[in-house]
């Protein structure tokens, strides 16, 4: 089938689709006129119930806690499928020069990683308080890591973006989550029950043992992160290096 | 039994985790078998939580969450019905043996192979087990993520990467469409919670909303299920992925697209759309007829024997989906029994063309041509499971198809069976016409009907022989006897009836009521009408018939042949094309398809 | 609530994300892609912030900041190396 | 105002759509696939909406003040980390795809016909 077939049967089936769209959506309540009342409970308890001031990372860690220990393992997948996928292409290179020069990258560069990994370690610590939590968290600590390779060059990261030592991490951070999970159901109570719920509001500890599953997740996300840029890294610059 | 709910989904996560962390500590054989009992405990406990389920539907609250403040449901909760739980059972089952089969076949694969399984069943009876919308949606996701990865198994080759595209893209369009709809679903009801969702849609007649609601949902799922025309990547995904995944594709997750498509009409849409359920009827029928016939077709046009396979799933995911959509109790449970057999015995057949692929280095049917000579068990085993599918009284799965005519006899419908023996017929001609080629050596050499594929190459080491068969004819021998196991088919039709009891789901999810343990059914094999004995029949003489036409077409008349040259030739040729293997046609008939069942439920329905 | 204040902005960054999605989707140029649709994940941070979902909004921020462009920039210069090389043995 | 919500978001799922279709690069379609599912985000987050309600955070904001749906953003945040490892997943496909085809046009991959 030519393209210029394919669309000509499809912008009138996708002119279809958006007269479908356009009428259901006319059928939501209008906007700013949320209805409730699952989002209105959850505003309603998560403060006095579970002692967090954030209502969205109460529902994600705690309330349906089980969507995010999915949401961890779709993450695990998929850095498995893109290792597997992506697996000795052109080898892993030990001799790759790929250093930078520059003092001033360098010391920036430093400042820079720090800066990340902290802001990475605030948002986890303090997700039931602020906006922000493990994933994100999480994210911003990868990137400080990402840093490294622009400041250290390539040798220093690929020491770093070790698999050997990253596997482990990940799988500690999503095992961790259902280890939580199961702990409460060795204990006689429903799987991922929030134990020690009763936390200074506010605080780091607010968050009872889905504090726990938040650090879990947190670690998770940054070493499947850190293994996912090694891989695409890798990708582009062994192949480069070599053809020098 | 409540407690054990989790664990299902739990083991096989917690054991994938535990693989990865060890993967360069621990020993090669423990890393092993850890999968293999990770697999294998999800499996017995899916196992426990299907024989307690039958007495009461079995509910745990994630986090202790229960329904406060007049039955507003909070939390998530797994609800297991003998259906759901069934479902998980036959996935975690297939798994195990999945796992165990690739133990031997793919055994120096990287660990992240087995990884990636455990991970694929984990989500599969998550999906199965749980009560809540979007925790369906993350379980799908999580399943297809893990699919996506181990359908592009073999890089080295352009074929099952393209495979695997046209499946990641296909199916993540899927689950955006799916994700739409519960969005709007939560937009009128503000739950999430299916027993909820349904609860508070009852009594409100269907506007636009319920009906592009249902559209996308219904169509989203569908594409998982592999119906047309939204089923144009499962062939390609199933010609690439290794037998043991093509076991898990072809035996489960297209299983978990129909269950998707049954657990939300019977808990969401039932609620408002009880009246017209003639209208939701008449779409899903026709898809479903639609389905069965052109997979039968297109899988008598592979010589590439997965592809065959495959194009053969779909058909019978088409044969399904009509029991499903007839929306009663008979042919939903014929739909249960005929997936259940079809699971079993597609996956002993893919699981043939594994040993076939081992021991030389092929699938192709005209390249294998009288090889197979030399492994008669073999060819044994591949014939036995074709009968199995093709409906013969009393044997695989027929009592599936038996139900299914029945519940459409009740329905009033009567055009409906010989399409569907029609259908069955010819997909299992397809696969007959093969092992006569590949085991007996029938038939010439080249055959310009069938398509050209590409090769795939075989795995890289040395194979347990008895390991490969063992796994192999235990599906086999299972999925041979489920028509005539006593008493299965009046239990599966008793959780067929429960899992279309709306008022009862509610009940016991929102308001946690025990509900009577209902009476155990009668322990005896059961009876079919004659009718149905004679469509069994038909069906097989269908398959024989046409495969020997397939086999030795040339010693027919000429004047027969250029008749049906004629005749045939032009919609043959139109289909391949339609079969184009770019992504982009895929997406675009997935639009097409959508917007006309859309189109025609917001002209019917409203 | 200083968010209160940002409310009459809802309509330009609605139109923002109105106009630069079918951008992305137009830019055939793979570079060009990737500035746009850093731009237009720009503009789908500020609605968020808007709509009073800073969460998400500083998920979409480090996605869209850091983790589509690297994984996105890596395989376009990687096609871009490959075919550089190949037109080079031609 | 009160449809100009739904309607980009409808504007946004179906030019991503649009775009999947018709493209001719396979990394240009895993960014048109982002693009069809961001109008999810926009989705969700306009049904979980209420007027002149704040972000559900109460850090220093009492207790019972107007806020928005958490639960929608709770369902987005987990959307985004799906999108991130979709596109991981297509990407690293089509990098193999162009190293074994050369190429990584759609159209032009014809392996899998018939």
């Amino acid at each position: 089938m030519t393209r210029r077939v394919r669309i000509g049967f499809f912008l009138p089936a996708l002119a279809g689709f958006a007269a479908l769209l356009v009428w259901a959506y006319t059928g939501i309540p209008s906007f700013g006129d949320y209805q409730g009342p699952y989002g209105f409970v959850i505003n309603r308890i998560s403060t006095p119930l579970r002692h967090m001031d954030n209502a969205v990372n109460s529902t994600t860690y705690d309330i349906r806690g089980i969507d995010t220990m999915g949401e961890e393992f779709i993450l695990f997948a998929a850095v498995i499928g893109v290792v597997l996928l992506l697996r000795d292409e052109e080898g892993r290179s030990e001799d790759v020069e790929d250093d930078t020069g520059s003092d001033v990258i360098r010391i920036f560069g430093t400042l820079a990683i720090g800066a990340a990994v902290l802001v990475g370690l605030w948002l986890v610590s303090f997700g039931f308080v602020t906006p922000g939590g493990g994933f994100q968290g999480g994210v911003a600590i990868a990137s400080g890591a990402l840093l490294l390779y622009l400041v250290a060059g390539y040798r220093e990261w690929s020491a770093f973006g070790d698999e050997t030592k990253l596997d482990p991490i990940k799988g500690i951070g999503g095992g961790g989550y259902v280890v939580i999970g199961l702990a409460a159901l060795v204990s006689g109570m429903p799987f991922l029950h929030n134990f020690f719920s009763g936390g200074v509001t506010g605080s780091v500890w607010s968050g009872g043992s889905a504090g726990f599953v938040n650090w879990s997740a947190g670690i998770e996300v940054a070493a499947a992160l850190v293994i996912l840029f090694s891989e695409f890294l890798e990708k582009y610059i062994v192949p480069i290096a070599k053809s020098r | 039994m409540s407690w054990a709910l989790p664990l299902p989904v739990v083991i096989p996560l917690i054991a994938a985790a535990v693989c990865t962390a060890g993967d360069h500590v621990l020993p090669r054989r423990l890393g092993d078998a850890i999968g293999v009992v990770g697999a294998a405990g999800a499996f017995a406990f899916s196992l426990v939580i299907l024989l307690a389920s039958e007495k009461q539907t079995q509910l745990t609250w994630f986090g202790g969450w229960k329904p406060r403040h007049h039955h507003v449901a909070i939390g998530v909760a797994f609800a297991a019905d003998p259906l759901g739980a069934g479902v998980a059972t036959l996935a975690t089952g297939l798994v195990l043996a999945s796992v165990l089969y690739s133990w031997s076949f793919l055994r120096d694969a990287a660990r992240a192979y087995d990884t990636l399984m455990l991970l694929f069943g984990g989500a599969m009876a998550g999906f199965a087990l749980t009560g809540d919308i979007f925790n369906m949606f993350v379980w799908f996701e999580l399943m297809g993520v893990a699919a996506y990865a181990l359908a592009g198994f073999q890089v080295a080759e352009v074929g099952p990467l393209q495979g695997a595209i046209n499946f990641a893209v296909s199916n993540t369009v899927g689950a955006y469409m799916i994700l739409m709809g519960i969005a709007l679903l939560y937009a009128r009801t503000g739950a999430l919670n299916l027993a909820q969702i349904g609860h508070a849609l009852s009594g409100h007649r269907p506007d636009g909303l319920v009906i592009v609601a249902l559209t996308l949902l219904v169509c989203g799922f569908l594409i998982k299920a592999a119906i047309a025309p939204f089923h144009l990547w499962l062939a390609d995904a199933h010609a690439v992925a290794p037998a043991p995944v093509c076991l898990l594709f072809s035996g489960v997750m297209v299983v978990i697209g129909l269950l998707g498509v049954t657990r939300c009409y019977w808990t969401v849409f039932d609620a408002s759309l009880a009246a017209q359920a003639h209208d939701v009827r008449a779409v899903l029928v026709a898809l479903g007829i639609f389905t069965a016939l052109l997979g039968a077709v297109m899988a008598f046009l592979q010589r590439h024997l997965k592809r065959l396979l495959a194009y053969s799933t779909i058909s019978h995911m088409g044969i399904a989906l009509v029991g499903i959509a007839l929306l009663d109790e008979k042919s939903l449970g014929g739909a249960s029994d005929l997936l259940l057999a079809h699971g079993l015995l597609k996956g002993s057949l893919f699981l043939c063309c594994g040993i076939l692929l081992v021991r030389y280095d092929g699938i192709d049917e005209l390249q294998l041509h009288g090889k197979g000579r030399s492994l008669p068990v073999l060819g044994i085993m591949f014939g036995l499971g074709a009968l199995g599918l093709t409906g013969l009284p009393y044997v695989g799965s027929y009592l599936g198809h038996a139900q299914i005519d029945e519940g459409a006899t009740a329905n009033g419908i009567d055009w409906v069976q010989p399409l569907l023996m029609i259908a069955a017929g010819v997909s299992s001609a397809a696969i007959f016409r093969a092992g006569a080629r590949v085991f007996l050596g029938w038939g010439p050499r080249e055959d310009p009907l069938l398509s050209a594929e590409p090769s795939e190459s075989p795995p890289e080491r040395t194979a347990s022989m008895p390991a490969l068969f063992a796994v192999t004819a235990a599906l086999l021998v299972l999925g041979l006897v489920v028509s005539v196991a006593p008493g299965l088919g009046q239990r599966v039709e008793q959780a067929a009836g429960r899992a279309r009891d709306r008022i009862a789901y509610v009940d016991r999810v929102l308001r946690g009521r025990e509900l009577p343990a209902p009476p155990r059914p009668p322990v005896a094999v059961e009876s079919t009408a004659t009718d149905s004995v004679l469509y069994g029949i038909g069906a097989t003489a269908i398959a024989f018939g046409l495969a020997l036409v397939g086999l030795f077409r040339r010693r027919l008349p000429e004047i027969v042949r250029t008749a049906l040259r004629f005749t045939l030739g032009p919609p043959l040729a139109a289909l391949r094309l339609a079969h184009s293997g770019i992504v982009g046609d895929y997406v675009a008939w997935i639009t097409v398809g959508t917007a006309v069942v859309g189109g025609v439920w917001a002209l019917l329905l409203r | 609530m200083i968010l209160a204040t940002l409310v009459p902005l809802q309509g330009v960054a609605l139109g923002l994300v109105a106009l630069a999605a079918p951008a992305v989707v137009l830019s055939r140029d793979p570079l060009k892609m990737i500035v746009v649709n850093g731009l237009y994940g720009l503009s789908l941070v500020l609605l968020f912030v808007i709509y009073g979902a800073p969460d998400v909004g500083l998920s979409m921020l480090v996605v869209g900041t850091v983790a589509y462009p690297l994984v996105v920039l890596v395989a376009i210069a990687r096609v871009r190396a490959r075919e550089g090389g190949k037109d080079g043995e031609e | 105002m009160s449809f100009l919500p739904y309607a980009v978001a409808a504007w946004v799922c179906i030019v991503g759509l649009y775009g999947i279709v018709t493209s001719r690069h396979l990394i240009h379609l895993a960014l048109c696939l982002t693009v069809m599912q961001s109008s999810t985000y926009l989705l969700l987050l306009a049904i979980g909406y209420v007027k002149h309600g704040g972000p559900p955070i109460y850090k220093g904001v009492k207790l019972g003040t107007t806020s928005v749906d958490p639960v929608v953003q709770a369902l987005t945040l987990t959307d985004i980390v799906v999108s991130v490892t979709v596109i991981a997943l297509i990407l690293a496909l089509a990098l193999d795809v162009h190293k074994q085809a050369g190429t990584v046009d759609p159209d032009e991959i014809r392996e899998m016909s018939g």
